[in-house]
Formats: structure tokens, C-alpha cells, sequence
């Protein structure tokens, strides 16, 4: 059972890493997966082309929260080129415990909204028009 | 909360149903599989199973204008499905049951066929909260389309529905209730017999979704007095690709088909195309002859259990189920806390995780439940909840099964710490 | 009449591949069933059986929204096979793939959805007399709605496309060519990579009905050129109930959705919805996953068989077929005499004896074959006959199969003293 | 082979009965089978509640020309009555031969186009507004 849930994954959960509001943000990206509500806000701070701070606000699984939470503690300092290098694998790798296919999502929404961020985007392209 | 079940017929064979079902003694992670997702799909006997071999062995052939023998058995096989169906439904008719792939379609039929051509500007669609999206955003694309209005009626702090709101709202006028008998969200049962007389006295057509319904009851479409019916097959140990649709011969009748090519046809020329007569009429192209053969033998089977038998069962489950799970600290049950007009529908969330952890919690442990929006957004926003996890019984569930679910939910805190 | 062919291939295993088909070693009647009708629908093999078999029996559940093992291999499973069919049509993204439940409702699916919102008063619609009332009716309804106009080409004597006139027709300007990739009744098969060039060139789209051809030779959607393509699974080994419509990433993302409801959508807001991605958003409520995953293990056969060996199998059966049959007093083949750009269909009638009644008495004998107008009254009315006998072959079928057929022409004639 | 096209079907079928246009026809009623191509007309010509002479023109497959030549041999004489009264088992019996579930159709056309004629229909109740 705890192969998941390891101590460190939840110590994240409970204890988000740069968590809430970032004074001053260059770059923010909201996304979400509304299928199962998860709601994630990523928020860097570029300068010269180096993340000079990076913050989350999010609610939502344990995967998706502790996921994002890694992934702030990760990026900081970090050039903008290496952030938009970061691939969902490396993700996957970096959380260090097995993904079910059907999680997946829950586990990457911290990558796309901070990929979002570091392309400066307003939202996925194709995913503009999508409502009607 | 002390809810009890008072049997009105003799207890189901379960263990017996059970060998009927093999994917039932299978294991994950070797651990025996407990499956609580039957309002996503049900598992499938093997006289199910057997009916749709049997077919592509013994004498598979495009069905209705075969004149060979293959074709005339499969032929006879696919009708006499349909007439089973209809007997289920205690429909006036065979010519009343449209196969189709599954509910949605259903619902989709309905509103490109008959709506499209009845629904005008201005007209009024009363439906409700409890809608599954297969009967709310077909409506709802339907009255943006031509201009017409959808009004939404409400549920109680236990999951009924606001029976003096939705009376009020049919009496402002409506063209068209489209009502879930039974909510696949929190297991409500509506009654839609009484609905659909209001409906009908202010002159609007009533579509009933009873994809909960039709596995789970006794339904009989000219006692609920509905215009239209629509269920899946796979929801009621048939093969997905089955589902019907119910109507009263006299809007078949007057409506255009939804879908157009071969067998839907009595007469084609360049310039003109005369319908074939009903069903056949809204039945396009080759059937789902195999998947429809097995809604047949998933009929008989639930008729030989008995689905008041079946009913039955489940709601004893849900008896026992409530006051052991509503007893833990930190769990919120959704939905009707009594077992009158309910099914063996549980949705519940504990506090502090998240019910995609609880879901995966639960699989570890090889118990199959459902989390998330089940099809049933507007419903959630209603809860103030993002999603809710969900366990749903079926004729093959057993106490014990109800047991692990509390042991799990229990493993779940503690991996939580909550 | 003199055709030969040239085998480019190894022959077939048919011995080997008939002992994959159940169906075909049975009887009807204490005699071996010759099955001739495969244009209508094909038999199908232990593989494709088994495979269905096997999600009922080991790990079924609604796909999609599972978050548990069960639900998460049977969706793999489902995703898999939409990724086989993909590769199989050569298409650059399996997000093109959207699984219908048969051809008609592909063409439907495009006609609702880019039809209606792309088809305009006055605005022609080119289609040829070949087509199936599948890939002719729905155009033909959807330009009486929207006040377009249907322009039907015509054939010339031995059943190919009268090519001028298409060209005349495409010339005088086009909003959408629909045609028959292959005739189902006649076995003509279309040159539809020039004639999709031509009809790009006055930028009209192009929908192509590939019912006859996806299961009987290599298809490649990015040679063909075409913008929507569909065909059913049950003609090619698969179950009744599976079939794709294949169609451009750019037109696609830009359509409406078709059916509305579950899976098909992202987010449902009682006032709004937005849809899901490609190909989801056409796949409303729970998919035929069993009937898909059936269609994967048909395309993993035929792949594995190779449907050039399987095309050339079916022209040499014709090869053999033609001579013989052409050379019995009062039977009249029609569509093409010889084996260039066809496929195995053979269409004869028999001078003095109605197909009916030739059907009949072929079905006396357990040789299955079609009577009647096969879904192409268009053509029979071109043909200037109320219907034709149809002998359709596949990769099962045999010499013998073919001497089987000529000899009861024989008898009938017999019979008939004709 | 023989059980169904036995000689007298045949012989029906090859030289029908009453065939052709009936001269002062009082009923007449046309029907079809478009799935294949069979077209039947019967012609009645009643007086004082008695069919005096029935005729029909069709054409189609042995089965629907032979049960449509029988059935006229069998209804002439008999008063209006009894003629809307034949029902389909009656006519399938006369016949005289298995007739397989997809060919009832053709079975039964002239039957379909007697009771039309015996009733006086132009078209079948709930078959006028068909076409669209
Ligand atoms: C050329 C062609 N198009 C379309 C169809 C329709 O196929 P389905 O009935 O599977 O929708 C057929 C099948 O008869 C066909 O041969
Ligand atoms: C109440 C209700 N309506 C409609 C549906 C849609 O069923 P299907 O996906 O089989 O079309 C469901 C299934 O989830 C349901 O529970």
C-alpha cells in the first residue's frame, strides 16, 4: 500500500514547498483537470533568464500537489531553456513511485502549468476555442 | 442512522449468481478482486458471454435481407432480443425498441429526431440536477441551437429532488421534462410516474433516462407513462455497444430518422428515399447484431433472478453499508440517507483525501470503485464538491465485499494520517 | 472472357487460415457451408473471439475514468486497438481515429457534424451511382435540409466510374465529392487518389466510403489524399459494432461534436460545455470498447495474413470464377470482366429465375449468398434489374467454393428448366 | 432442392392464372416489395358482395408470383367477406411448401395486394406519408 503514498510524497502534500501567492511574478499559468478537480497555478519569477523564484497555488489529489511541489523545488535557479527541457518522464522519475496510467494526468498538471508559465502562454494552443 | 431492509422476497443465491461470472474470481495483485463499479459497467455472465460465441461460431450473418439459413437464425436471434426487451419494458410493442449503442445515443436520437423538429424558439426544457451529462448537455446543445430555455430543478440536502420546484417549473410551462428515473450520482430514485403525469397535464413530452433504472427494477414503461426510455445494455450484464431506446409508436411514427443509409430504407432514388417501417426506420446500417443478441440473454438472465429479487438485494447491501461507513469519523455520504427510492448507489468522500487517492488507495487493495465527476458535473458543483468517490452494488455483491470497503477506507486514513 | 493472374505474393494458407473460423466447418443441412456473402459481412476467427472473450472473463470496466487496474488495462486495450487501426490506414495521428459503430454512422457522423455546418444553399454535392445508400442517403436528406444539390455520376456499361463526367461535374465546381472507394455491388474500386486530387483542385472535400476496401486491400489515408474516410469492423473480421471514421486533424478540431454526453466533454457547467480532445469528442457515452478491442485482433490478423496476399487471394477466385460462370447460357455478370482495379465481388443474375428465387435454392445447397438490390437501388435501377445475385469472397474462401457455386447455377437453371 | 420449387409452383409461376389487366375491375390495388423488386397488382371485380372475377399483373420471384396465381383460383366466387377474412397462415398453407422466414414477404404480396383491392385501400393505413 505505501509503495504510493511513501512519506515523502505525502510530507509534500501536507507540506506544499513554495506554496501560495508569488509577489512579483514574471510568468503565471493556470490549469486544471477537470475531471477530477484539480486546480494548479504555477508562478515564476525570470530574470536574465533564470528562475529567480517560482511559487504554486493548488488544490487537488495528493499526486498532482506533491508532483507540483517537487517540481518548484527542482526549477528554482534553473534557466528558462532547461525549465521548458523538463519532460513528463523525468517528472514521473522524479516523484520515484509507480504511476498508473489513470493518474498520470494528476501527476504532469504541475509540468503543464509551469511549462505554460515558462512559454508565457495564456493558455494551450488548440485548447482556445474548445468551449461552445 | 439506522436503516434496515425488510425482505419482501426470498434472499438471492449469490454465491451461485456469483460462479456465473468469471472475471469475479479473478485476482489483482493477488488479491480476489471486489467489484463496486456497477454504475459504470457491470461484469457479464457466461450465458451472456456464451449467447455472443455462439452467434459468431455456430451461424454469423449481416441480418434482415439474407435469404439463406445463417442469416434467418441471426436474424430471428437479433428480433427475438428485441422482443425481450420489450417485454422487459412491458412496451405496447416491439416496433416501440430502436436498438442503439448505449443510452447517449439514445438521449441523441431523441433530440436530433424528435427535437429538433418539436423544441422552437422560446420553449421551455425542464430537467434537473441530477442529470447525467448523456441527459443534460444533448438538451442543452438542443435549446442553445434553436433558441429555447433549460431550466434546472434542484435537489434536497439529502438528494431528492425539489418536487415543489419542479412543479412550479412545469407549471410555468414546458415543452419537454427529460428526468433520470434514477441517479447514477447518489442513487436517488425519482418518481417519475407522478412527474410524468404533472408533465404530460401542462402538455410536455417526458424522456426518462433509465440507464440506473432498467438494470436495477422492474420498469414498466406504460405504468411510469414516459414518451421516451432510454438504457444501456452494458449497464445490466450486456455487452457495451447494446442499449435501447423506448418510444410511443405515435412520435416514432411522425418523426424523421436520426441516422441515414442501409436497412433504415424502404425505397431509394436519386431524388428521394422512403423510410422503412419501425424500428427499422432509425436503425441505420448493420446492427450491433452480436452486442444486442447479448442484451437478449442478459434479459432473461435478470428475469430468471427476478429483478425485485435483485433490488432487493441491493438495497440490503446499501442497509448495511450506510451506518458502517456513515459511523466513520471524517466520512460525508451523499445522497438519500434512508433506503426508501434508492438503489445501491454510495458516493462519499473522506475528509483530507482527495477520492483519486481514496481510488487508488482502494485498488491496492483490489477494490474497484469509481471516483470522480461521474458524468455528473453540475451535480458536484451542487455538492460544493470537486468529485466524490463512489461504490455501486450489483446482484453479485455481498456483505463481505461491503466489509472490506470499510476496512479499506479505513487503511486509507491511516495512510493519510487523517 | 479470359482473366489470369499473376500471383505478386505467396499464396494463401486458406487450409490453415479456415481453421481459424469456427463458423466454417459447420453444416447447414448435413452439407459444408460454402459462405459467399462477405461484401454483407465477414465470418470471423478464434482470435477476434478470444479477444472479446477475454475482456469479459479477465479485466472489464468502463474505460476511461477508472482509476483502478481493471478499468485501466481494458482502456489500454481500447486505446490500442484505435492506435491498430491508425497504423493499419497509415493515418498521421491516432487522434483521427474516432470508433463508430459501423460505416453509415461514420458517414452520418460527418454529414451532422461537417455537413451542417459546411454545406450551404446551392452548393453541390458530387456522388456517383455506385454508392451505398449508406454513403448516398444522409447527403442526399442533408442537401434537401440545407437546399444544396446532389449531382450523381453515372458508369459506364461494364460498371467503372464514368471518369468525364466526374470530371466535367468536379469542373463545374463542388463543395464535397462522397464515393465509394469500392463498389460493394458491382466490385469496381474507384481510382480515388487521382479523383481526389481532382476534386481538391476546385476545393471541394472528400469523403471517402472505404466499407469494401479497408478489409480487402491496403489503405492508406495520406496517399489517398481523402479528408474523412470510414469503414466497419464486422466486414473485416472484427464484431458488429466496431468501425472508425478517420478524418483531418485541422477539420475535426474545427467540427461540432456529434452525440453529446458522457466522456465527450471536459467541463459541463449548467449554462456550457466545453468539449474534450480529439478523438474523445466524438466518442460520446460508454464506447463498444469490447467490439474495438475485437477490431484491434481482426486488423493484428489481417496484418499478419498481409492484405495484399488477401487482395490477390480474392482476384484469383474471381480469375477462376468469371470464365466459368460468364459461359452459362443465360447469365449475365455484371460490373467489370476483368481483374483490373476490382475486387471479389461477382454480381450475376440468371435469365428466367428471379435472385430471390436463386438465393433459395443456393441456400438448399448451404451456399450463402446475397439477393436482392444490396443497398444500392441506384444502381440497380442504373443496371436497369430490380436486384442481382452477389457472390462476395474473402480470404477464406476456395476453389472449390467457386466450383460449388457454379454447380448450382446449374441445378437452378434445373429447376427451373431455364 | 425440390421441396420448394415443387412442380406446381413452377407451373404457377410459368403460366399464372387470371393474369393480366381485368376489364371492368371494380378494386384494384397495387403493391410492392422495393427490397426485391417484386411488384403485384390485384384486380377485383365485385358485384353484390361477390368477387365475379379477380385478375392480377406482377412480376418478381417464383414464390410471390405462384402464391399470388394460386390465391386468385381460390377467391373467385367467394363473397367479399371471406376474401378480407384469408389470413396469412391460410395462404402460407396453401401453398403448400416451407417457406423460409425471408421469403414470407414474397410469400404474402399477393395477399397484401387482395386485401387492399377487397378493401378498398388507395394505400396502407400508415404507409401514405412515408416518403419524405
Ligand atoms: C460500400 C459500402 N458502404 C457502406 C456500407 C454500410 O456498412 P454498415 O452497414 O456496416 O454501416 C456497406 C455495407 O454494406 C458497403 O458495402
Ligand atoms: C443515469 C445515467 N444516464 C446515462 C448514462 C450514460 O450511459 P452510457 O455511457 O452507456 O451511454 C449513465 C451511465 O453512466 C447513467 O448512469
Amino acid at each position: 500500500m505505501d509503495d504510493m503514498y511513501r512519506d515523502y510524497i505525502l510530507d509534500h502534500y501536507k507540506n506544499p514547498r513554495n506554496f501560495g501567492e508569488l509577489e512579483g511574478a514574471t510568468h503565471t499559468y493556470h490549469d486544471s483537470n477537470p475531471l477530477c478537480g484539480d486546480e494548479m497555478t504555477m508562478q515564476l519569477k525570470i530574470d536574465d533568464g533564470h528562475v529567480r523564484d517560482v511559487h504554486f497555488v493548488g488544490k487537488g489529489c495528493a499526486i498532482s500537489q506533491a508532483s507540483a511541489s517537487i517540481l518548484t523545488e527542482e526549477v528554482k535557479g534553473k534557466t528558462l531553456d532547461e525549465v521548458k527541457a523538463i519532460d513528463r518522464d523525468h517528472v514521473l522519475a522524479n516523484l520515484g513511485i509507480p504511476i498508473s496510467p489513470a493518474r498520470v494526468k494528476c501527476a504532469l498538471l504541475g509540468l503543464k502549468a509551469l511549462k505554460g508559465a515558462a512559454w508565457g502562454l495564456t493558455a494551450w494552443p488548440g485548447e482556445e476555442v474548445k468551449a461552445k | 442512522m439506522a436503516v434496515t431492509v425488510k425482505p419482501q422476497t426470498a434472499p438471492l443465491d449469490v454465491a451461485r449468481i456469483r460462479a456465473d461470472f468469471p472475471v469475479l474470481s479473478r485476482t489483482v495483485r493477488g488479491k480476489p478482486v471486489v467489484y463496486l463499479d456497477n454504475a459504470a459497467t457491470s461484469q457479464k455472465p457466461r450465458q451472456v458471454i456464451d449467447a455472443m460465441r455462439r452467434v459468431f461460431e455456430e451461424h454469423n450473418a449481416n441480418i434482415h435481407r439474407g435469404v439463406y439459413e445463417f442469416s434467418e437464425r441471426t436474424t430471428a436471434a437479433f428480433e427475438e432480443a428485441r422482443a425481450k426487451v420489450a417485454r422487459l419494458l412491458n412496451a405496447p410493442s416491439e416496433r416501440e425498441v430502436i436498438f442503439v449503442r448505449n443510452a447517449t445515443e439514445g438521449v441523441n436520437l431523441v433530440a436530433y429526431s424528435w427535437g429538433r423538429e418539436n423544441i422552437k424558439p422560446g420553449d421551455r426544457i425542464v430537467t434537473t440536477v441530477l442529470e447525467h451529462h448523456s441527459d443534460f448537455v444533448p438538451w442543452q446543445q438542443l435549446a442553445k441551437d434553436v433558441g429555447a430555455q433549460v431550466v434546472v430543478v434542484d435537489i434536497d440536502d439529502e438528494g431528492r429532488l425539489r418536487r415543489d420546484q419542479l412543479s412550479a417549473e412545469l407549471r410555468k410551462g414546458a415543452k419537454l421534462l427529460a428526468i433520470t428515473h434514477t441517479s447514477n450520482g447518489l442513487g436517488t430514485v425519482n418518481p417519475v410516474k407522478e412527474i410524468a403525469a404533472e408533465a404530460h397535464a401542462v402538455g410536455a413530452t417526458v424522456v426518462v433516462d433509465a440507464a440506473q433504472a432498467v438494470p436495477h427494477t422492474p420498469v414498466d414503461v406504460q405504468a411510469l407513462g414516459a414518451d421516451f426510455l432510454v438504457f444501456s445494455g452494458h449497464k445490466m450484464l450486456a455487452p457495451p455497444g447494446s442499449g435501447a431506446v423506448w418510444g410511443r409508436t405515435a412520435l416514432l411514427e411522425e418523426m424523421r430518422p436520426f441516422l441515414y443509409g442501409g436497412d433504415m430504407i424502404s425505397r431509394v432514388t436519386v431524388s428521394m428515399t422512403e423510410w422503412n417501417e419501425l424500428p427499422w426506420k432509425f436503425e441505420a446500417g448493420t446492427s450491433s447484431y452480436v452486442d444486442a443478441i447479448g442484451l437478449g440473454a442478459a434479459v432473461d438472465y435478470l428475469t430468471d433472478v427476478s429483478l425485485e429479487r435483485i433490488h432487493e438485494h441491493e438495497l440490503s447491501l446499501v442497509g448495511y453499508l450506510l451506518p458502517r461507513l456513515g459511523e466513520i469519523p471524517g466520512v460525508t455520504i451523499y445522497g438519500p440517507k434512508t433506503l426508501e427510492s434508492r438503489v445501491g448507489v454510495v458516493s462519499f468522500n473522506i475528509e483530507g483525501i482527495h477520492p483519486h487517492d481514496v481510488a487508488t488507495i482502494f485498488d491496492r487493495e483490489a477494490v474497484c470503485v469509481r471516483a470522480g465527476h461521474h458524468c455528473n458535473q453540475p451535480l458536484m458543483t451542487r455538492l460544493g464538491v470537486p468529485a466524490t468517490t463512489r461504490a455501486s452494488f450489483y446482484l453479485y455483491n455481498t456483505i463481505e465485499e461491503c466489509d472490506a470497503l470499510v476496512r479499506v477506507v479505513h487503511a486509507a486514513k491511516k495512510v493519510f494520517g487523517v
